[in-house]
C-alpha cells in the first residue's frame, strides 16, 4: 500500500503535492536530514579542494582546520571576545533602530502631515551605501562604538519604519472605530489597538532589520574601529590567517542561524493570535 | 446497472497525528444524467470531503467513483467544482472576464473574438453584463458568486458539483441564485451534486435529496422529491408536499422526536397568513 | 571638540591636585585619542606603547585601529582623533584640498637597498626585468593613485618602459598572491606578510623591489595630527614625539629579537615565523625634508597635485626636523 | 496634476529646511566645511558633474551590474522559491544551507569569490545576486505557501496541470508577496552593488566614491553620493510604477 503524502504532513493532502512529485516512499526526505547532509558534503567537498590540491590558495585552508581555529578562538577568547563586542554593539543598534522605527512609522502611519513631510527624507536617505554615509559620521560620531551603533540603528530603521507604516495603514477602520466607540483616547488607541494590530507586520520588518543589523554591524567594524568581528575578519586576513577569517565568519553564519531562529520563537510567543504559514525556523 | 455517476463503497480516513479519524464509512450512491441530487446532513459531517472525492480533488481510501463508465483519479474535464468560497475561488488577479476565460484557456481554444464572445453570454446569463471588466474586489459577495458559476459554465461541463455554494450570500440573494440555478441546470441539462446544511434549498432544488448521518458518515436515507418543475421561489415553498418534505427532513436532522406540528396544521397557518 | 577633551582631562587633572586625591602622583596621565592601522609600519608606536613609553611621558593613549587608513585623517580633521598614522601620498593629498595637518612623527621609509617592505612578483617561470617587459601586461596594485600604483608607475618609467602601456588592476593585498598564481595578473605589487608568505610557498618570485628603485629612503607612513591641536598643546605633541621615537630606537636596537618578532606578531596577528622572514622598514626619528619634496614631485608628475601644490616644508613640525634632536 | 503637486510640496519644503539648516551651519562655522562642504558647494561640483555628462558612464556602469545581478536573483529566487514552496523535500533539503548562508555579510564572502571568480565584473554580478537573493527567495516561498488552497483546487477542477499551475496560479496568487522581497532585495543589491565597486573597482559610481574619499576631494565625494541617492530613488520610483501596474487587482 503506498504511503500517502498527506499522512506525512500530518494533514490532508488536499492540495495535491503528492501529485506533484510522484508519492514518496520516503520518508527521510521529509526532514532536514538532507539538509545537513548537503551542508556536510559541502563543507567535504572543501575539506578535499583544499587537502587534495583542487584549489592552491595561502587564502583556502581545509575546513577542519577552521573548525580547529574556530574552537581554539572561542575558547582563548580570540574569537569569543571580538564576538561579544559585536554582539553588544549590534543589539544596541538593534533596540535603539528597531524602537525609533516604531515609535517613527507610528506616527508617520496615523498623522498625514508628518507623513508627507518626512516620507521623501526618508525615501531619498534609504538607498545611501553605508560606506558612503562613513565620512560624513566620522564627523560626528569618531571611529568607535557611537559610530558603530549608530550605523546599525540607521540601516534598522528603514525597514522597521516602513512595515510599521504599511502594518497601521492596514488596519481595518473597524478595529479603531470599535475602540473609539468605547470611549478610548487617541494616544491609548494608538498604543492599545493600533500598536497590537500592526503587530504581525511590525514583526516582519523587525526580523529582516535583524539580520540587517549583523551584517551592518560586521560591515561597520571592518571599516572602521579595532574590535570585533568584522574588524577580526580584516586583520586575520592581512594577517595571512584564512582559517581564523573564517573561523569568524563561521560564528557570524552561527550566530545569525541563531538570532533568526530565536526571533521566530519570541515572534510566535508574541503574535499567538496571530495566523500564519510561518515553517521559516 | 451502472449508473452516470456512481459513488462506489467510498469512505475515508485521515490520520492526524498518531489518531485515525474515520470520515466516511462506505458511502454509495447512483446519480442519473441530468439528475439533481442534493447531499444533506448536519455540520462536520464530511459532506465537503465526499464531494472532493467525487471531484476527482482527493483521493478516497477506499472504493472508487465512476462517471459514465470510467474511474475518476483526478478532476475530469466536464466535471466543475463550486466552491462556497467564492471570494477564494475567484482569482483575484483576473478580470471577471479573464476569470469566466480561465477554462476556455486550460482546454486550449482560446482563440480571439470567439472565446471573449463566448466569455460575455456566459456573464450574461448569470447577469452580469458590464462588469466583465471589474477585479473581484470590486464586486458583492453575490456578483462574485455569479461570477464563478459563469466560469463553471465556461467549462461546459456535464456535471456541476456544488459545495454549499450560497451559504455566505445573504438571504434574498440566495433565493435568486437558486433559481438562476435551476434555470440553467434545466437549459443546460447538467447533472447536479449539491451539497448543502439548508433543508429548504435541498427540497427546493433537488429530485432526490441524500441525508448523511453523522461520523463517520453513510447515507441515512433518500428521498425523491417528487415536485412539480419548473418551480417558483414563492408558490413551490408553500405548497403542502414541500412543507411535508421539509418536516420530514428536519426532524431527521435534528433527531428530535417530540411531536411538532403535522404538515397540515403548518399550511392552515401559511394559508392563514397569507389570507390575512 | 578635541580642545574639550584635552581641556577637561587637565582641567580634571588640576582639581585632583588641588583638592589633593592623589598627592602622590602630579597628575593623571593625559587622555590622548590616537588612529593606527594594524601595519608592520606602525610598529614604533605599539612598541612605545608596549614599553610603557607612553605611561612614562604621562600620556593615557588610547588607539583605534584601522584596516584600511581611509578613515583615520577625516576622524583627525573632525577632532575625534588627536593623532593619526596615515601614508604619505594621503597626507599630502590631503593637504592639498585644504587638511591642515602637520607630521609630528617619523614613520618608516624604506631602507638604501633592497629587500623593501613591498615587492613586485611574478610567477616563477616569468622573466621580468624591465619596465618595457611590464607593457601590455596586467599588473595588481592595492588602489590606484596610492603609494604603490604610484611608485609601480615610476619604476616602469624608470626601467625603460612606458608607465601608461601597463594595466594597473584593483586587488586587495591579501588577494594579490592568488591572482598571480591564477593568471588573472601577470604581476603584483605586493607587501609584507603576502610577500614573504607567496615568495616561501614558491607560488611567486620577486622580480623587482620598485620603492628602493625609485627612491633611497622613500617615506612610507608618517603620523599625524591638526595643526589647531599642535598650536594648542605643544606639549602634548612633545610628549608623544619624545615617547614614539624612544619606541622607534627600540625597534632599531632589537630589531630580529625574539621580542621584536612577538611585537609585530602581537598586532598585525601574522605568524611570528612569518615575521621572522620579513623585512622590515627603517624607523627613523627624523624626516628628510628633501625627501617628502621628492615625493611630492613624483606626486606631481603624475597629476596627483596641482604644479602650485602644497609647501611640503610646512608640513614638518619641529619634533621630526633633524635639528630638534 | 495639483494634487501631486500638493503631495510633492511638503517633501520638497523638508528637502529644503533640512538643506538650509546644513547650508547655515557651515556658514556659521559651526561644522567643519572641509569635512561637510555645504550644499551649495556640492551643488555646484555637482552641476559641473551633471552638465558634462561625466555622470552618465559610470552610472551606466553601476546599472549594468546592478540589473544583471538583480535579474539573476529574481530569476534563481523566484524559482528555487516555488520548489521549494511547494516541494517538503526540496525545502527541507535546501533550507539549512540557505539558512546558513544568508546571515553571513557579503563582504565576509568577497575573499572567497575573489579566489573562485577573480575580481571582474563576475564577481561583482554574483556578489549582487547574493545580497538580492536571500530575501527574493524567502518571499517567494512564504508567498507560494499561501496560495490558497481553494484557487489551486479550483485550477484542478479545471484540469489544469501541474506546470501551468504554477504560470497561472502560483505564480500571479504568490506575486504580491514576490514583489515585496523583490522590493527588499533591489534595496539591498544597491547597497551591495556599491560596496563591490568600493572592493573591486573600476569606474563605476561606488568606486568613484571611494576614489574622491582617498584623494580628499569631499565636494566631489559629496556630489557622488548625491548622484547615488538620486539613482536610488530613481530606481525605486520605477520599481513601484512597475508595480503598480504589475498587481492592478490589489485593492486600495
Amino acid at each position: 500500500m503506498a504511503v500517502e503524502v498527506g499522512r506525512l504532513l500530518s494533514v490532508p493532502d488536499t492540495v495535491g503535492t503528492a501529485r506533484w512529485f510522484g508519492r514518496l516512499r520516503f520518508p527521510i526526505l521529509r526532514t532536514r536530514v538532507t539538509g545537513f547532509a548537503l551542508v556536510v558534503a559541502l563543507l567535504l567537498l572543501w575539506e578535499c579542494s583544499a587537502r587534495l590540491g583542487w584549489m592552491v590558495s595561502q587564502n583556502w585552508p581545509p575546513f577542519s582546520l577552521v573548525l580547529t581555529a574556530t574552537w581554539r578562538g572561542l575558547w582563548s577568547g580570540e574569537l569569543a571576545a571580538p564576538l561579544a563586542a559585536s554582539m553588544a554593539r549590534m543589539v544596541s543598534g538593534y533596540l535603539i533602530g528597531s524602537s525609533c522605527g516604531i515609535v517613527l512609522g507610528l506616527l508617520l502611519g496615523t498623522v498625514r502631515v508628518l507623513d508627507r513631510f518626512v516620507t521623501p527624507l526618508i525615501e531619498a536617505l534609504r538607498p545611501l551605501p553605508l560606506p558612503a554615509l562613513v565620512p560624513p559620521l566620522i564627523l560626528f560620531l569618531g571611529l568607535d562604538d557611537a559610530l558603530k551603533i549608530f550605523v546599525v540603528a540607521f540601516a534598522v530603521v528603514f525597514p522597521v519604519v516602513v512595515s510599521t507604516v504599511g502594518g497601521v495603514r492596514d488596519i481595518d477602520e473597524v478595529l479603531i472605530g470599535t475602540a473609539r466607540t468605547f470611549g478610548a483616547s487617541r494616544a491609548r488607541t494608538l498604543l492599545r489597538v493600533v500598536l497590537p494590530a500592526a503587530m504581525p507586520s511590525i514583526c516582519a520588518g523587525l526580523r529582516i532589520s535583524l539580520s540587517l543589523a549583523l551584517v551592518t554591524t560586521v560591515v561597520a567594524e571592518m571599516i572602521a574601529g579595532s574590535s570585533g568581528i568584522g574588524y577580526t575578519i580584516l586583520q586575520a586576513q592581512y594577517g595571512l590567517r584564512p582559517e581564523e577569517m573564517y573561523a569568524a565568519v563561521l560564528c557570524i553564519a552561527v550566530v545569525g542561524y541563531l538570532l533568526n531562529m530565536g526571533f521566530v520563537l519570541l515572534e510566535r510567543r508574541i503574535l499567538r493570535w496571530h495566523q500564519r504559514a510561518d515553517a521559516d525556523v | 446497472m451502472s449508473a452516470f455517476l456512481s459513488v462506489d463503497a467510498i469512505s475515508k480516513t485521515f490520520t492526524v497525528g498518531k489518531q485515525t479519524l474515520s470520515a466516511l464509512g462506505r458511502i454509495s450512491i447512483e446519480i442519473e444524467r441530468t439528475e439533481f441530487v442534493a447531499v444533506l446532513g448536519p455540520s462536520g459531517c464530511g459532506k465537503s470531503t465526499l464531494l472532493q472525492i467525487i471531484a476527482g480533488l482527493i483521493p478516497p481510501t477506499s472504493g472508487r467513483v465512476m462517471l459514465d463508465g470510467k474511474a475518476v483519479t483526478a478532476p475530469p474535464r466536464d466535471m466543475v467544482y463550486l466552491f462556497q468560497q467564492y471570494n477564494k475561488s475567484l482569482f483575484p488577479w483576473r478580470t471577471v472576464l479573464d476569470n469566466v476565460a480561465f477554462p476556455l484557456e486550460i482546454q486550449g481554444n482560446s482563440s480571439g473574438r470567439s472565446v471573449r464572445q463566448r466569455c460575455l453570454e456566459y456573464i450574461a446569463m448569470v447577469g452580469l453584463s458590464g462588469s466583465e471588466d471589474q477585479y473581484p474586489w470590486q464586486l458583492s459577495g453575490g456578483m462574485q458568486q455569479r461570477a464563478a458559476i459563469a466560469r463553471a459554465l465556461a467549462a461546459e461541463p456535464s456535471v456541476l458539483l456544488m459545495d454549499e455554494p450560497f451559504s455566505a450570500v445573504d438571504a434574498l440573494t440566495k433565493l435568486e441564485l437558486q433559481t438562476l440555478l435551476l434555470d440553467i441546470w434545466a437549459k443546460h441539462r447538467l447533472t447536479v451534486v449539491l451539497v448543502t446544511h439548508d433543508v429548504d434549498e435541498a427540497v427546493f432544488m433537488a429530485d432526490r435529496v441524500a441525508m448523511l448521518s453523522a461520523r463517520p458518515s453513510t447515507i441515512a436515507s433518500v428521498t425523491d422529491i417528487a415536485l412539480p418543475r419548473p418551480r417558483d421561489t414563492i408558490a413551490t415553498r408553500e405548497s403542502a408536499s414541500f412543507l411535508s418534505l421539509r418536516h420530514g427532513l428536519l426532524d431527521t436532522l435534528l433527531k428530535k422526536d417530540r411531536p411538532g406540528p403535522t404538515p397540515d396544521e403548518v399550511r392552515v397557518t401559511m394559508d392563514g397568513a397569507a389570507h390575512g | 571638540m578635541m580642545k574639550h577633551h584635552v581641556a577637561v582631562a587637565a582641567g580634571m587633572a588640576t582639581a585632583a591636585w588641588l583638592i589633593g586625591a592623589h598627592p602622590a602622583q602630579a597628575a593623571d596621565p593625559i587622555k590622548l585619542k590616537v588612529g593606527t592601522q594594524s601595519l608592520i609600519d606602525t610598529a614604533p608606536f605599539e612598541a612605545a606603547k608596549a614599553q610603557g613609553y607612553f605611561l612614562a611621558e604621562g600620556l593615557d593613549v588610547e588607539a583605534t585601529s584601522m584596516v584600511g587608513g581611509a578613515a583615520t585623517l577625516p576622524a583627525l580633521a573632525a577632532g575625534q582623533i588627536q593623532i593619526a598614522a596615515s601614508n604619505m601620498v594621503s597626507i599630502l593629498l590631503s593637504a592639498e584640498q585644504g587638511f591642515e595637518f602637520k607630521i609630528i612623527a617619523a614613520g618608516d621609509t624604506t631602507a638604501d637597498a633592497p629587500p623593501d617592505l613591498a615587492g613586485m612578483v611574478t610567477k616563477p617561470n616569468l622573466v621580468l626585468t624591465s619596465g618595457s617587459d611590464l607593457e601590455g601586461k596586467r599588473l595588481a596594485v592595492n588602489t590606484r593613485k596610492d603609494g604603490i600604483w604610484l611608485y609601480a608607475r615610476q619604476w616602469v618609467m624608470k626601467t625603460g618602459g612606458n608607465p601608461d602601456r601597463v594595466t594597473y588592476v584593483e586587488v586587495p593585498f591579501p588577494q594579490m598572491i592568488d591572482a598571480v598564481q591564477q593568471g588573472r595578473v601577470d604581476a603584483a605589487f605586493v607587501v609584507e606578510p603576502f610577500l614573504s608568505a607567496g615568495v616561501k610557498s614558491d607560488t611567486v618570485h620577486v622580480v623587482a623591489w620598485p620603492y628602493s628603485a625609485v627612491l633611497s629612503h622613500a617615506p612610507i607612513m608618517e603620523w599625524v595630527a591638526a595643526k589647531a591641536v599642535i598650536e594648542a598643546n605643544p606639549d602634548l605633541i612633545d610628549r608623544f614625539s619624545r615617547a614614539y621615537n624612544k619606541g622607534a630606537d627600540w625597534m632599531t636596537r632589537n630589531k630580529g629579537s625574539a621580542e621584536w618578532v612577538q611585537l609585530i606578531s602581537s598586532y598585525t596577528h601574522i605568524a611570528s615565523d612569518l615575521v621572522q622572514h620579513v623585512s622590515p622598514p627603517l624607523f627613523p626619528t627624523t624626516v628628510d625634508p628633501a625627501q617628502i619634496a621628492k615625493v611630492a614631485a613624483i606626486m606631481r608628475k603624475e597629476g596627483l597635485l596641482k604644479d602650485a601644490g602644497v609647501n611640503t616644508d610646512d608640513l614638518l613640525y619641529r619634533t621630526v626636523l633633524p635639528h630638534a634632536q | 496634476m495639483d494634487r501631486t503637486g500638493s503631495r510633492l510640496l511638503p517633501g520638497l519644503v523638508s528637502f529644503v529646511a533640512v538643506l538650509a539648516i546644513w547650508e547655515l551651519a557651515g556658514r556659521y562655522r559651526l561644522v567643519n566645511t572641509v569635512l561637510l562642504p555645504p550644499p551649495s558647494m556640492i551643488a555646484a561640483t555637482l552641476w559641473q558633474i551633471v552638465r558634462t555628462g561625466t555622470f552618465l558612464a559610470p552610472l551606466g556602469q553601476t546599472f549594468l551590474l546592478l540589473f544583471v545581478g538583480y535579474a539573476l536573483a529574481c530569476g534563481f529566487g523566484i524559482a528555487l522559491g516555488i520548489a521549494m514552496g511547494r516541494s517538503e523535500p526540496i525545502y527541507c533539503f535546501l533550507e539549512p544551507l540557505i539558512e546558513l548562508m544568508r546571515p553571513i555579510p557579503k563582504a565576509a564572502l568577497v575573499p572567497p569569490l575573489f579566489l573562485f571568480l577573480g575580481f571582474g565584473a563576475t564577481m561583482k554580478v554574483t556578489i549582487v545576486a547574493l545580497a538580492a537573493f536571500f530575501p527574493i527567495l524567502i518571499a517567494t516561498i512564504q508567498g507560494v505557501r499561501g496560495v490558497d488552497r481553494i484557487a489551486l483546487d479550483t485550477a484542478r477542477t479545471f484540469g489544469c496541470p501541474p506546470v501551468r499551475m504554477i504560470f497561472k496560479i502560483i505564480l500571479p496568487a504568490s506575486l504580491p508577496m514576490i514583489v515585496t522581497g523583490m522590493r527588499v532585495g533591489l534595496g539591498l543589491g544597491l547597497i551591495v552593488v556599491v560596496l563591490a565597486e568600493m572592493l573591486a573597482g573600476e569606474g563605476g559610481l561606488g568606486y568613484l566614491i571611494l576614489d574622491m574619499q582617498r584623494s580628499f576631494a569631499v565636494r566631489q565625494m559629496y556630489a557622488w553620493i548625491v548622484i547615488l541617492a538620486v539613482a536610488g530613488l530613481t530606481i525605486n520610483a520605477v520599481f513601484e510604477f512597475v508595480e503598480a501596474r504589475a498587481i492592478p487587482w490589489r485593492s486600495k
